[in-house]
């Protein structure tokens, strides 16, 4: 017995939504990108918890699922955080405002 | 070592195609040939196991989904067997003749690449053990193919007969793939002998239907009617190719797919007449075009197809073994012809004309002695090999005696006249007379020549492969192919005057031809000849019979069903749309920290009802 | 009972270096900071019996997406003094955000409080490489597939989108 | 109890051992890089300290401590005087999985000689070696100076470039071994060393390694002709002396990763485990300062393509034919 | 074919440096073993006498106008028979760059360069050399040269008449 599964899920909870404040607040695209990275981060030790406590591999998997995922998702990212910042000389995510209805 | 004969050519291509243009340009030729070579040799060794049922390997489990399951399966029965040192044997005479042909060109790797890809795609569809994996094949055939026309793809109409020649091809695949599901559904195997052994369980409707459907597949694939036009545009490609794969193999993979299934075809009497009429029907038209060809590949594309139509022909009244004769015949004399034609065409300064040639005999007189031995096997001169099997043919029509027969036997014989006349016609034009060109003569290398003295020599003993038995022969080709019930029984006497009847065909062509053409007169073509030089205009017949009511269909579809209704449904439904996005693009402001922030809210009602439920 | 306080720790570390990392204004600090907050969440994987997440976590997170995002940091010259500094947090603006964060995580925790199996422990638990690989190769070999057809995607996709415009539309693609 | 303590005991003694020897060696292996180097450009190299120079090393570590600590006025202070110490670290953790010598039997207790033998070994290898990057990017950032920014930029996309080529050429080493221990893998090869199993793995691995290290040929990163010093341009005193130990800490690692994976780690002929290891350790050594006095350094533009285009493809695919060769022999 | 000369490329160097290490190095190990400088080496800097013990230098001031970096100074000054003389002369070492104008310009030989190159020292200041470091006891390299022997002085007394001189040298008694 490490730690009952709640305080697994509370830690998890609290990156969670450390990384989703993150993203909603900050105006820094980088600064959102790494929002989302700490949000896949609690995703992942929910997952490795759970595979932990029912004592099952499939959780882990997922995890290195979500890691290939992530490292797919940062590289088409970043390139178009440099794409934009070459547009718009800047990193400002008020600047992207040209998908307006 | 049955595999090494699939695989080397592969080898050699990928070879080619991945690290070729960094070679030196002869190690391309060396590495294409040398495969080739090589899988020839393989396919020696593998010759004394292809007795009876053949050898049969697995290489590996290619699919496997459910109940069905597809293996890289190889069978090397005697059929497959001679099909194989054929295509081998021949290809690596081509290949050397190619690497000098080709010296000069750009691409040369690609050329290679795509040539021994080719080889490899041919011989996946001899060997294959299963339709699937000859399915495969056939459309690795006819990509290369594709590929091999429009080599010269800078050029719009090679590029354009290279598109044609894959589409017309591909209506015939389509007919192929229908037949091969159907008989999967049928049979739940798509093992060509289990297919074989279980063909007799089938209703007779559905046998014909699908032996129909494989005659569609052929007919595509061997430039049969009415899927015929696109072999003669082909000769856009090199000449290297045209002898490859539009006289010696590719044309060849319809007839080899109607001996294969054949114990299933020949169970259809109806399918098999239907294959008979189509041949013969072809064969008559491809030689009454040939006669009034201007250009040398083109009169040889359109004796091309006649030929495969005789094979057709033999198919279609039962007799594999005369088939595969001819087949083999016409694939070592057509090679050769075909190959002769390039050097003609490089003695000519690379003029196609016939009426622009003429006095060559002088020029190079062992290209002219080739390629004569290569017309008298195609005219059918007696003691040529093309004599034999096309003769093997004709009697075979003749022995089944009846009237329907009858009449085909009476077209063939016109068919050999007119194969006569304009075989001559084309030795009369493009060597006897006086030089008519322009442009001065090319030397041609003696690489070239060297490889034709093989075939020539295969095309005029290759008659004694399959000698009949009243001249003394003993039918070895029938025997080897377990066929020998398929020698005409005919009586000692009608043999003869069957011989004299041949024999007097070819040389009534031989004199027309001869009176005709042995002076050169220059002649405005007629309306006869001019309708046989379109092709019957087969090419504007199709156009106006599918092409146009194609066009009109899709003119309906676009302005009438397209613009007018969908379109009017669908705009009026986007101006309400567009109605409704006015009000709405208040929200979608493009702030995309709103859009996130939405996306949270959102969240929270989720979480929210999912806690209000668990509460509950 | 050590294992237990470990993991307390470095949750605790996680949480607070997450927090620096979402506060500061250079993105380089940021990065230095979730980089600590993944070592912190790798042990935990260990603690966990995830020895090859774990691994993994330092490798990809820490050795390959940072990096990345270091560079790209770097590359656009976002030093501090910059015009990013202007984006820094701005406090009023996070008030309703954090409560709208603040009543998710509520709602979130009550929901797992709610379930009766969640206060049981997690028990002690190891997996071995071995076995990890036979799970991942026997029973996920298509996920495995689509996943590294994702990344090639993604290679390409990224290769595309970072080519300078000039070059792009030399090559016939749309802008 | 006592016999945990006593396991951590001999971890700690071993990981003593270790730093001492470690740390002397790369120091002499400074020393031995310049006198090689010099008999390469036939030069005498350092020889006016001690006995044929050997007391050089001491003297530079003298002179390293006396010399001002200088912290330029712009940079990022934090940073700054953390990132030397990050890759001199790094640089050193690795050694807690080498083994370098057979199990030892001692008082009748099996003493195997390696810190810890984790059976992810390989990984946090490539763990560690990922973040050996940020030392570097780091200072170089830190420094708030153009050259050092550049040196660590071109640093950060070589060393990211080719850490997957070393990750690439390790799969069909542990393909092979059917273990992630490093232990395991040089038992695995008490046979025949993997160089001779798979010589592409071993290319591809050597070649990432001299790049990983950031040496000559791939010295992009502080190239001294064009960057003055790349990354470590501000810095002075000890601090450079961390960058510059921690660069040689890191070739002896490298150097005995290169052991462990492919060149049979201990096992050898007639000497003890121990003596075989060093003398391969050694010999890698050599081959680096070889390479050094005898390549020219690459563009970068070179370097990525070589990178991406050829170590990279090449690397999947002897991964796939390892694999194919594995399935195949059963 | 690219790929061999590149490797041949890649391999050489090593064959090329292994085969140097088993080489003599080329290097003089400076202190102990030493390299006899060439004759006309260019280093210190010295003021000549002439063969009859007395300064060549007449402090025309030509050297230190020849010298690109200013590092000659002097004053002149006349003895009683007219002949002049440098009352005080400067080298500062630590700006000169022993190009060896100042010899070129020298019309009595009087500075000359030697082949002592070891001028290095901790103090700059100590590397200004006065006039007593500058002289030395012999003739340097010229050593039958005598300028005034053949000029004459002929400031006080006509040229060849002060007591001590021999008459000057006519020069177009040489001519044919």
């Amino acid at each position: 017995m490490i730690v009952p599964l709640e305080h697994l899920l509370i830690l998890s909870t609290t990156l969670f939504f450390l990384g989703l404040v993150c993203v909603l607040v900050r105006r820094n695209l980088i600064m959102i990108l790494i929002g989302v990275e700490v949000m896949l981060n609690a995703v992942g030790l929910t997952l490795v918890g759970a595979s932990s406590f029912w004592q099952q591999l499939d959780g882990q998997i997922m995890v290195i699922f979500l890691m290939a995922m992530t490292s797919a998702e940062v590289s088409i990212s970043l390139a178009m955080v440099v794409y934009l910042n070459r547009r718009k000389q800047s990193i400002d995510i008020r600047s992207f405002d040209e998908m307006r209805g | 070592m049955l595999a090494l004969v699939l695989i080397l050519p592969l080898v050699g291509g990928l070879f080619n195609a991945c690290f070729g243009s960094r070679l030196p340009r002869p190690l391309q030729a060396l590495i294409a040939s040398g495969a080739v070579f090589a899988s020839f040799l393989a396919a020696l060794a593998c010759w004394p196991q292809a007795t009876g049922a053949g050898l049969h390997v697995n290489l590996f489990t290619w699919l496997q989904s459910g109940g069905f399951t597809a293996e890289v399966g190889l069978l090397f029965d005697p059929l497959a067997a001679i099909m194989t040192l054929m295509v081998t044997g021949v290809a690596g005479l081509i290949h050397i003749y190619a690497a000098s042909y080709m010296a000069d060109e750009h691409d040369q790797a690609r050329f290679f690449a795509l040539l021994n890809l080719f080889v490899f795609a041919m011989l996946t569809i001899i060997l294959a053990d299963n339709l699937l994996l000859m399915f495969l094949g056939w459309e690795g055939v006819g990509f290369c193919s594709y590929a091999l026309i429009g080599f010269w793809y800078r050029k719009a109409e090679n590029a354009r007969a290279g598109r044609k020649a894959f589409i017309v091809t591909r209506i015939g695949d389509l007919f192929f793939t229908v037949g091969l599901l159907w008989l999967f559904s049928l049979f739940g195997t798509i093992g060509i002998e289990a297919i074989n052994g279980r063909a007799a369980e089938l209703d007779p409707t559905t046998l014909t239907i699908i032996s129909l459907l494989l005659l569609g597949g052929a007919c595509g694939k061997s430039a049969q009617l009415p899927l015929m036009s696109w072999l003669p545009d082909a000769m856009a490609g090199p000449t290297p190719v045209s002898a490859l794969i539009h006289a010696a193999t590719m044309v060849t993979a319809g007839v080899y797919l109607l001996c294969r299934m054949f114990p299933l075809v020949s169970l259809s009497t109806m399918a098999l007449d239907v294959i008979a009429v189509v041949g013969m029907l072809t064969a008559l038209y491809a030689a009454t075009c040939a006669l009034a060809q201007t250009e040398i590949k083109r009169v040889l594309a359109y004796s091309t197809m006649s030929q495969v139509g005789y094979m057709f022909l033999a198919v279609g009244l039962g007799s594999v073994s005369a088939a595969m004769f001819h087949l083999l015949t016409h694939a070592f004399f057509k090679a050769l012809l075909f190959m002769g034609a390039g050097c003609i065409i490089q003695l000519a300064g690379h003029e196609n004309n016939i009426f622009l040639m003429g006095g060559l005999r002088k020029r190079s007189r062992s290209v002219f002695w080739l390629f004569l031995i290569g017309l008298l096997c195609l005219a059918g001169a007696p003691l040529t090999d093309g004599f034999f099997s096309k003769d093997l043919i004709l009697a075979t029509a003749f022995a089944h005696g009846d009237p329907f027969h009858l009449s085909l036997y009476g077209l063939g014989v016109l068919t050999a006249g007119l194969t006569s006349l304009y075989s001559f016609r084309l030795a009369y034009l493009v060597f006897g007379g006086d030089y008519r060109g322009e442009e001065l003569p090319h030397a041609v290398s003696k690489v070239m020549i060297w490889t034709l003295v093989p075939l020539g020599i295969s095309g005029l003993a290759g008659g004694f492969l399959n000698l009949p038995h009243f001249i003394g022969g003993h039918a070895w080709l029938s025997h080897w192919l377990g066929r020998d019930n398929e020698v005409p029984n005919l009586s000692l006497q009608t043999e003869y005057y069957l011989l004299a009847l041949a024999f007097g065909t070819f040389l009534l062509g031989w004199l027309i031809a001869h009176l005709r053409y042995h002076r050169f007169v220059e002649r405005e073509p007629g309306p006869v000849s001019g309708f046989f030089l379109s092709g019957w205009r087969c090419d504007a017949f199709f156009d106006r019979l599918l092409i146009r009511p194609f066009r009109q269909l899709c003119r309906f579809c676009w302005q009438g069903v397209d613009l007018a209704l969908i379109d009017g449904l669908v705009e009026s439904f986007s101006r309400a749309c567009f109605v409704w996005g006015h009000v709405l693009r208040y929200l979608a402001d493009g702030k995309i920290s709103r859009y996130l922030q939405s996306f949270a809210w959102g969240l929270l009602l989720i979480v929210s009802w999912f806690l209000l439920r668990a509460i509950a | 009972m050590s294992a237990t306080l470990m993991f307390y720790i470095l949750g605790a570390i996680a949480v607070i270096a997450t927090l620096l990392a979402i506060t500061r204004r250079n993105p380089v600090h940021a990065v230095i900071y979730l980089v600590n907050s993944f070592f912190a969440l790798a042990l935990l994987f260990y603690l966990l019996g995830a020895p090859l997440v774990a691994a993994w976590e330092v490798i990809i997170y820490a050795g390959a997406i940072m990096v990345l995002f270091l560079f790209i940091i770097m590359m656009l010259e976002l030093a501090p003094g910059g015009e990013t500094d202007r984006y820094g947090p701005n406090w009023v603006k996070w008030v309703p955000i954090l409560l709208l964060a603040g009543a998710l995580g509520a709602c979130t925790l009550l929901l797992t409080s709610l379930d009766p199996t969640t206060a049981d422990g997690v028990p002690r638990w190891y997996a071995s490489p071995r076995d990890f690989g036979y799970a991942l190769f026997k029973e996920y070999a298509l996920a495995v597939e689509i996943v590294s057809f994702q990344l090639l995607f993604a290679a390409v996709g990224a290769f595309y989108v970072g080519k300078p415009e000039s070059k792009r539309k030399g090559r016939g693609g749309e802008a | 109890m006592p016999e945990q303590l006593l396991t951590y005991a001999l971890i700690l003694a071993k990981l003593g051992l270790i730093f001492f020897v470690i740390l002397t060696l790369a120091a002499y292996l400074v020393l031995a890089e310049r006198k090689i180097l010099a008999r390469m450009q036939l030069r005498y190299g350092p020889n006016r300290v001690g006995p044929f120079g050997m007391l050089q090393p001491l003297s530079d570590l003298i002179k390293l401590l006396t010399k001002e600590d200088f912290l330029p006025a712009t940079a990022d202070k934090w940073l700054f005087l953390i990132a030397p110490g990050l890759s001199a670290v790094t640089a050193l953790l690795t050694f807690a999985v080498v083994p370098f010598g057979p199990p030892l039997e001692i008082f009748g207790q099996t003493l195997p000689l390696v810190v810890i033998d984790l059976n992810i070994g390989v990984l946090y290898f490539l763990g560690l070696s990922s973040l050996a990057v940020y030392g570097m990017a780091l200072g170089g950032w830190a420094s708030n100076s153009k050259y050092a920014l550049l040196g660590s930029i071109r640093g950060l996309a070589q060393l990211i470039s080719y850490e997957l080529a070393l990750g690439l050429s390790l799969v069909p080493v542990v393909m092979m071994a059917r273990s992630f221990s490093l232990t395991e893998i040089v038992m695995a090869q008490a046979q025949i060393p993997y160089l001779l199993l798979n010589p592409p793995a071993f290319l591809i691995f050597l070649i990432s390694v001299v790049a990983e290290s950031k040496r000559i040929p791939f010295d992009l990163p502080e190239a001294e002709n064009e960057l003055v010093a790349g990354f470590h341009t501000e810095y002075s005193g000890m601090r450079f002396g961390l960058f510059f130990v921690g660069e040689y800490i890191n070739l002896i690692i490298l150097g005995a990763m290169i052991t462990v994976f492919f060149l049979g780690g201990w096992h050898g002929p007639y000497l003890p485990g121990v003596v075989w290891f060093s003398l391969k350790v050694l010999a890698i050594c050599f081959f680096f300062i070889w390479v050094r006095a005898s390549l020219p350094r690459l563009r970068y533009d070179q370097l990525m393509h070589f990178g991406w285009k050829l170590l990279l493809p090449l690397a999947l695919l002897n991964v796939l034919v390892t694999g194919a060769v594995l399935l195949w022999i059963g | 074919m690219h790929l061999w000369r590149d490797l041949r490329g890649t391999l050489q160097p090593f064959w090329v440096t292994l085969r140097n290490m088993f080489r003599k190095p080329v290097t003089i190990q400076y202190p102990e073993q030493r390299r006899e400088p060439p004759p006309r080496y260019r280093a210190r800097l010295i003021l000549t006498r002439d063969p009859d013990g007395q300064e060549r230098c007449v402090a025309c001031h030509l050297c230190s106008a020849a010298c690109p970096v200013d590092c000659i100074s002097m004053q002149a000054t006349e003895a009683e028979d007219g002949r002049r003389y440098a009352a005080w002369f400067r080298i500062n070492f630590s700006r000169c760059i022993f190009c060896g104008l100042c010899t070129e310009a020298c019309p009595t030989l009087a500075i000359q360069v030697t082949n002592d190159f070891e001028l290095a020292g901790r103090d700059p200041l100590k590397l200004v050399y006065e006039k007593e470091d500058l002289l030395v006891d012999h003739c340097g390299q010229e050593p039958d040269y005598n300028f005034y022997r053949q000029a004459g002085i002929g400031v006080a007394a006509p040229r060849g008449s002060n007591p001590t001189e021999t008459p000057p040298v006519d020069v177009k008694d040489l001519l044919p």
